[in-house]
């Protein structure tokens, strides 16, 4: 059973590697980085949070390595396919932070029109699907996407990413049997934080793993420490890469610890007294400590300098103005209704009261 | 109608590749109603895709299609085993466009068979359509008639939008005409046009009330018959000329009353027309319950119910205002509103209501 | 309204031992919003039921629950994640006593807090009511206040039947009013008499509603407002004869127009009341989008797209119908009707709305 | 992975047992002539449907051995949860098949009032619950019902029927994952007969079996030969035992072929063409020609006594009334509502027309 499948390590005490990693020596630092430019990203975002300046925010501390291991991985051809913690993956694909800061403020220039909360981000540009807060709907989504890839003939792979609690919903069990039945080019990320929200995974589960689901399917599945940025990077990599020449599903279990809240909304101390796990950021700094190249200090500087532009960025996203009245229709449909019309035309004549 | 179907996805499969259809029992057996029949000999496995018994999982793949270019047509087997489905279509399908300020859509069509008449019971004859034409996002189109299936169908495809396309199946062996080919654009049709009466419907429907207006003709009541033919959008122009000339609004649909859509119907008719109305607009509907077995043809809006509901509309417009106590106020009423329509009814031709053009279809479809 | 509803859950639990809660984060946390904190110390975690993430599972298990002696209360996190669940719902729940003969029943909850103006965005706002209330078998209830929330949850709790129990989460924490203990047993209540338009309303738009009716008061004109709190089954008496003694109607919901609720009942009233109206009914409801987030008050039914259409009902039935061109028209059916209301309007304590009796609570509530 | 747990067997070549059962002999000439009877009954019931007398009917030929196996080892406390293939598991539990009948006709004797389509029976009496077309609805109701009853503290099991397809549904999923985490006294019966209408189980699932499906909830798991009814009776005797003692759920995969169509609707030419595995019924006969006891005349008798009363039976349940027209709206909810009672009227106004 699943139970046997041993978790694969690249990181060692004090920062060794227990095996030859994928990620080379350049990238590991600039993949520090985002770990640590999110880490504060997060930071001024949850405080903007209770600043009222923003509605919502949730972060993903202590998911860093589990998330960019994994973006660093993807090539721009593939897909993304996010749950709503990934937002660090959708950065280190290019996306403008400062969309994401005008997302989370929800002002016209929003590229989702300031329609949706806080940290439902979506970006075409750069093959991120839509983040929509219902649990596991995206996971078909992404089985989709990889057919359709698989018919135009590209050799892409589509990376999913959902949480433990997940695993219960309908979009995973349905997801994974089509993925299974359609053989489709899609790694399915599943991020153990061993929390949905409250509930702990061994609630949600009885199980004794996660990857234990996969054999249902007939999917090949692995467990990785998702605290270890280097392991995740490597089987990322390889799953990936046999996805797009293979063209069948692989399943991952990233085993990993939400250190904070679920969300700004949640306050964790009402269900959680543990001692949290080491933080994949030092763990990942022990190993950069043992290579020479390692300048932490000016990467220091640039945190700090992301963290005045990120406090400038929310300043101009909350001066920056409002959707235009008009967007709260347009878009339901290709072309609005009549009754759309007449419901804008309402609203109009009630603002100028 | 099946061969209308069967046709229209064959020809849109043969158009463009990027069409595809899913759903159960699709390929080998082509379909439980055989609408899919010869689509795997001809177009291969990769674009008839035979799916385990996962409609959410069916339906959620399709959106992921149809967000990577290609325009998947599902197949659900019965309307009935939609629900699975509810999350993917009302959650996702309906908001994508919206939610990622149209940077991505879900050009999919959700084609289901739906209605009773064949003794299918609770789960062989649901009309589900006023959950999803509650749905903003969606839209929803149930074709009556062979023809227009197929060019509905071949719109929905290529429609930018997810459509909900219901199936009248008791229509699927019974009827057929002589194909023609049309648009039909979200467009209401008027089967038969009529002076009294404005009978509104759609689906199977609609043969019922075809044969409720041939009974009241006998009676000397013309009924004017429209189908809607598309739920969402709706046509109001079609629907608002009619009532404006006839002043009578009767609905009639297969779901149950309460809450369906013939509710929505009363009261955009109501808000858009109520001058011009003779008598309050009325609705004959399924009932308030699952759709039962034995007694299927009591549940189903009957002609025999429909054609009770046209003489009370005419019996109360013209004799008495329903459930009033007052004289004075029925005669007044019906005074001033037969004064205010005397401009309107006159003059026929520019009632909208052209006799006879291509869009009246009377007597053109036989029931089989 | 919080406590009034943790309070029913506690009590109710302490005098009936098959009463259960199941939820996903209702145990350790107490729920999202707090409404079950406390019940997992007080109940065990046999009666407190922090349950994996599926509202599907949850929903059929508790039907299971119910076919079997329990008395489940299910808390779905919020309505928006209702729809997985939308099958067992529609077709299980709903359908089970009618299916089997009455061999099994499901007597069960679900508890979803619905509806938006907490900055929710697309999935933490939706009011999807109408989806139930076209669901023959299902209860649907949606109470304004907690002496409500609280009657009507022991009520719903005790119900055979299944109940669908909407809290308007906006409500949760902004509205409290001292513990009063009464029935409401799925009756309507007039919020606030008044003569000339009948507001009708659920939840959190009754608020809005109150506020649009003090600011017409100002304006000279008396809003009554009713309260339906029970849509499913609907009290129809009270919307009656409150319509027939105003003689206009004006619907307000948050949900999406059309196919909304607000349909059903401007249907309804039209069919029952025809005689009695003044005008057309109007409706303000949510725009037909999915909900919005920076823009949602806008979105929303506010006080002031209340008022505009109160404004507008007036204006019509006074001075013109709507649309109309034959100035004939407006003003003999104007007269016709007034002269018809005459008789109904004067004797004002027969008209059955009593003022000030017990259940008119005006200015009891106050919203935080 | 699952792929490896044995098939259980009893019966072996010509007759011979494996190992010891635990059906006692006498009891194995009842079972015998249930699944004979069944066969027949089916048989005489599909050909009603041909002749227009009922409306519908969907059998159980090849299954009555994983059926009937599982029916000899409820106990009358435990509850059945059918799917729509086990009729003949109510039968064995007592349920006069005139009622079966009359429900198959829906007439006013029918316990649901002619509401449902045939063969969606349902009896509380005999602790069977109702019978409802969607798949896999009922999967979670078990789970409801075995949690009630470990409430109630009641020693008893639940077992839950439900095909090979139905393990890509929703209630599947869910139900098997409630399961676990509410540790309810059910036991789970796969009928693998190989198809779900015309798609091969092979294409709904790419796991090499169906219990590994088990594997990923954390549920003990068995795969028993569905076409000996010996070894489905001693399997199901031992879980529903477990199930009632310990309090938790068993999954076991009863390998069987569905011989002929899904249904009285279903043409399987269309989709199929293998041979089919030998008959469950021909293999039990080889193990009780083996025992001295058995009367095969005498069962052969009683058969066609079966065969005349079930024509009775038919034609009875024709000669009786149609529900009545109040039956319509009654019901729905425990107290019909105002706009049902008009309904009715109009309906009865219609019908004197
Ligand atoms: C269908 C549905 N039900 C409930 C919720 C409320 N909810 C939001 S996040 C969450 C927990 C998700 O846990 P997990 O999948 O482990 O992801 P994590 O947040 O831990 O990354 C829940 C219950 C939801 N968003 N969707
Ligand atoms: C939700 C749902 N989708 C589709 C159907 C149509 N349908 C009826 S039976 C069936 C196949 C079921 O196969 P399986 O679970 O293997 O059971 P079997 O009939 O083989 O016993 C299908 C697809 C249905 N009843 N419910
Ligand atoms: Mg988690
Ligand atoms: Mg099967």
């Amino acid at each position: 059973m699943g139970g046997t499948i041993a978790v694969e390590r690249i990181l060692g005490e004090g920062g060794a590697l227990i095996r030859e990693p994928l990620l080379r020596i350049e990238r590991r630092f600039v993949v520090y980085e985002a770990m640590l430019r999110q880490r504060r990203f997060d930071t001024i975002m949850m405080r903007a949070q209770r600043q009222g300046r923003i509605g919502f925010h949730l972060g993903s501390e202590g998911e860093e390595a589990a998330i960019l291991g994994v973006a660093e991985a993807l090539a721009d051809t593939d897909f993304l396919v996010p749950c709503y913690r990934e937002s660090a993956a959708l950065f280190h694909r290019g996306f403008p932070i400062e969309s994401f800061v005008d997302q989370s403020v929800g002002n016209a220039r929003d590229v989702n029109r300031g329609r949706q909360m806080p940290v439902h981000f979506s970006s075409a540009d750069h093959r991120c699907l839509s983040v929509s807060a219902p649990i596991g709907t995206q996971i078909p989504h992404a089985v989709g996407v990889g057919y359709a890839a698989k018919m135009r003939d590209e050799r892409i792979a589509v990376a999913v990413f959902f949480g433990d609690g997940a695993t219960s919903s309908q979009g995973f069990h349905e997801g994974l049997t089509l993925a299974a039945a359609l053989e489709v080019p899609v790694v399915f990320f599943c991020r153990n934080n061993r929390y949905a929200i409250s509930l702990p995974v061994e609630e949600q589960c009885r199980a004794e793993t996660l990857v234990d689901k996969a054999v249902g399917y007939g999917i090949p599945a692995y467990r990785v420490d998702g605290d270890d940025v280097l392991a995740v990077h490597f089987r990322a990599c390889k799953a990936l890469a046999e996805a797009r020449s293979a063209r069948r599903p692989i399943f991952i279990e990233l085993l990993t610890y939400r250190r904070g809240a679920h969300s700004s909304s949640d306050d964790p101390t009402r269900y959680r007294s543990e001692v949290p796990p080491r933080d994949p950021i030092q763990i990942f700094r022990d190993h950069l400590y043992t290579l020479e190249a390692f300048d932490e200090e000016a990467i220091g500087r640039r945190i700090d300098a992301f963290d005045r532009d990120l406090r400038a960025m929310l300043r101009r996203a909350e001066a920056a103005p409002k959707p235009s009245i008009e967007s709260i229709v347009e878009g339901v449909y290709a072309k609005p209704t009549r009754t759309q019309l007449r419901q804008l035309e309402a609203i109009q004549a009630a603002r100028e009261l | 109608m099946v061969e209308a179907l069967r046709g229209a996805l064959a020809e849109e499969m043969e158009r463009d590749a990027n069409v595809i259809v899913i759903g159960e029992d699709i390929g080998r057996l082509g379909g439980v109603f055989r609408v899919t029949d010869g689509l795997l000999e001809r177009f291969g496995r990769d674009r008839v895709i035979d799916a385990p018994l996962a409609e959410g999982g069916i339906v959620g793949t399709a959106i992921g299609m149809a967000m990577h270019g290609l325009r998947p047509v599902v197949e659900i087997q019965f309307a009935d085993f939609i629900y699975p489905a509810f999350d993917q279509l009302v959650n996702e399908a309906a908001k994508m466009r919206y939610r990622s300020g149209a940077q991505f859509a879900v050009p999919m069509v959700v084609r289901a068979p739906a209605g009773g008449g064949i003794k299918g019971g609770h789960y062989h004859s649901q009309s589900p359509e006023a959950y999803f034409a509650h749905t903003p996002g969606l839209k929803v189109y149930y074709p009556a008639s062979p023809n227009d299936a197929r060019a509905m169908l071949l719109e929905a495809i290529r429609d930018p939008d997810p459509v909900i396309f219901f199936e009248p199946k008791r229509v699927y062996r019974a009827v057929r005409e002589p194909r023609e080919d049309y648009e039909v654009r979200e467009r209401a049709r008027i089967l038969r046009p009529g002076e009294d009466i404005s009978c509104i419907s759609y689906g199977a429907s609609i043969y019922e009330c075809l044969e409720a207006a041939e009974a009241a003709a006998r009676r000397g009541i013309e009924v004017e018959i429209i189908d809607l033919r598309s739920l969402i959008p709706l046509d109001e122009e079609t629907l608002d000329r009619s009532v404006r000339h006839t002043g009578r609004a009767l609905i009639v649909h297969e779901a149950p009353l309460t809450g369906g859509y013939g509710g929505e119907l009363v009261a955009g008719i109501v808000e858009r027309n109520f001058a011009w109305l003779r008598a309050r607009p009325m609705r004959v509907a399924g009932i308030d319950a699952p759709f039962p077995y034995a007694l299927e043809l009591e549940a189903l809006p009957s002609a025999r119910r429909i054609l009770l509901a046209i003489e009370a509309l005419m019996r109360e417009s013209e004799e008495a205002l329903p459930q009033t106590v007052f004289g004075d106020a029925r005669d007044s009423r019906q005074g001033g509103l037969a004064a205010a329509r005397t401009e309107d009814r006159e003059p026929k031709n520019d009632s909208g209501v052209k006799k006879g053009d291509e869009d009246s279809v009377e007597g053109a479809m036989e029931i089989k």
